[in-house]
């Protein structure tokens, strides 16, 4: 398992080969990787200039610990990784990156839902749209990322 | 004791951090102890549901009890991912 | 959208990042990117030497195609990608890979359990274990994979 | 009419692919038809749940008609992915 909370960009081909590579070496016979990414999506009307994430330290890390071994207790997987970002990101960056390895398609995909759904709510994390006339506005959390953890229940 | 303030709560509040010596037995009296001691906690702390904390980093709920406690951590729900 | 059938390799992190790259280049403004690949497995007892894939060279693209299609059809979805290789694997090769994208988290995952779901059962593939001994096993197809298609109907 | 086959149907009847002078109106008629003329073919067809049929490189099913159909091809559940 591997959690990494971080200011700089990520490449997502080479986390990916490095996941596959890791499962490889282990020789933990995954048959099934899944990825998400998510990407800073430029406002509607393009008058977002960036997305500062903030974040809390000493607890981020722990949170993300604990919702990666949950997600490892409730299905069987190979590997977990988790990237997430905090600080200054322009639209087109990659914010986060969740990697899942599994025997089987349906484990690795459900897990890897699971995380996004628990990092939306329960990772320390908040992020300010900061708009071209210097205006910041904190991102609402949505009634609909709340339910998605209904899910899991 | 540490206090911590993360979003629009450390804005309003303006300070990330703080040290408060309290006999608060609750989250919830902690909230009313500082909410009486000036107006930007008062408007911070105005609307509790809109409100998460977490206690020595772990999340918990305002009535949850303060003993041993060392860290307080007041944010608005989390926007991760 | 890209479809390739192919037997040689293809490189899990390249295709991840032209995938993404394409997105951004295209003002796409996708926020959630996920990719599925699959893996040779090696067999429990390891007497598995290689696997044998199989296809049906006209029918092959006709049918990956209408299958993304359909799943451009009922998500909304930014870009599709699927890759399938044919021919003589070794176990820890990848033998294919799906990408999709979206503005939100739901459409990309749905879709490309869609995907795999259906390349699963309809698309003109057929495995055959290859054993230390000589032998050659067909893979059978499992029930479970054409029960996975009720989800969908 | 071109008549393929793939996995181990191909195996069974020992050919790939081959052409086929018919008059039969369905997918049934014909391998009824293929069943007949050998044994070889009598037993990869013997079990038809456990077979698929294409037309013109779509799925299809053994009632379906033939007419204006080039190409026919039978093989067993596939198992891409």
């Amino acid at each position: 398992m591997r959690i990494a909370v971080q200011d700089g960009l990520f490449d997502i081909g080479e986390e990916s080969n490095r996941f596959a590579a890791g499962l490889s070496d282990s020789g933990a016979n995954a048959g099934a990787i899944v990825t998400f990414t998510g990407v800073v999506r430029g406002s509607d009307n393009g008058d977002m200039v960036a997305m500062e994430i903030e974040h809390y330290p000493g607890m981020t890390e722990r949170a993300i610990r604990k919702i990666a071994d949950e997600a490892m207790a409730r299905w069987s997987l190979a590997d977990v990784l988790v990237i997430h970002r905090h600080g200054r990101l322009v639209p087109g960056e990659q914010i986060m990156m969740v990697a899942t390895a599994s025997r089987h398609r349906l484990h690795a995909f459900e897990a890897a839902e699971f995380l996004m759904d628990y990092l939306k709510s329960r990772a320390p994390f908040w992020k300010k749209e900061l708009l071209q006339d210097g205006a910041g506005n904190w991102v609402e959390a949505k009634d609909s990322d709340e339910e998605a953890l209904d899910r899991w229940a | 004791m540490d206090i911590l303030y993360f979003a629009w709560v450390r804005e309003r509040i303006g300070l990330p951090k703080e040290r408060v010596e309290t006999s608060a037995a609750t989250v919830r009296e902690l909230v009313a102890e500082l909410s009486a001691r000036e107006d930007r906690y008062a408007v911070a702390f105005s609307d509790l549901s809109a409100l998460r904390v977490a206690l020595d980093q772990d999340l918990s709920d305002f009535d949850a009890p303060l003993d041993g406690v060392r860290e307080v951590a007041f944010f608005p729900p989390m926007t991760g991912g």
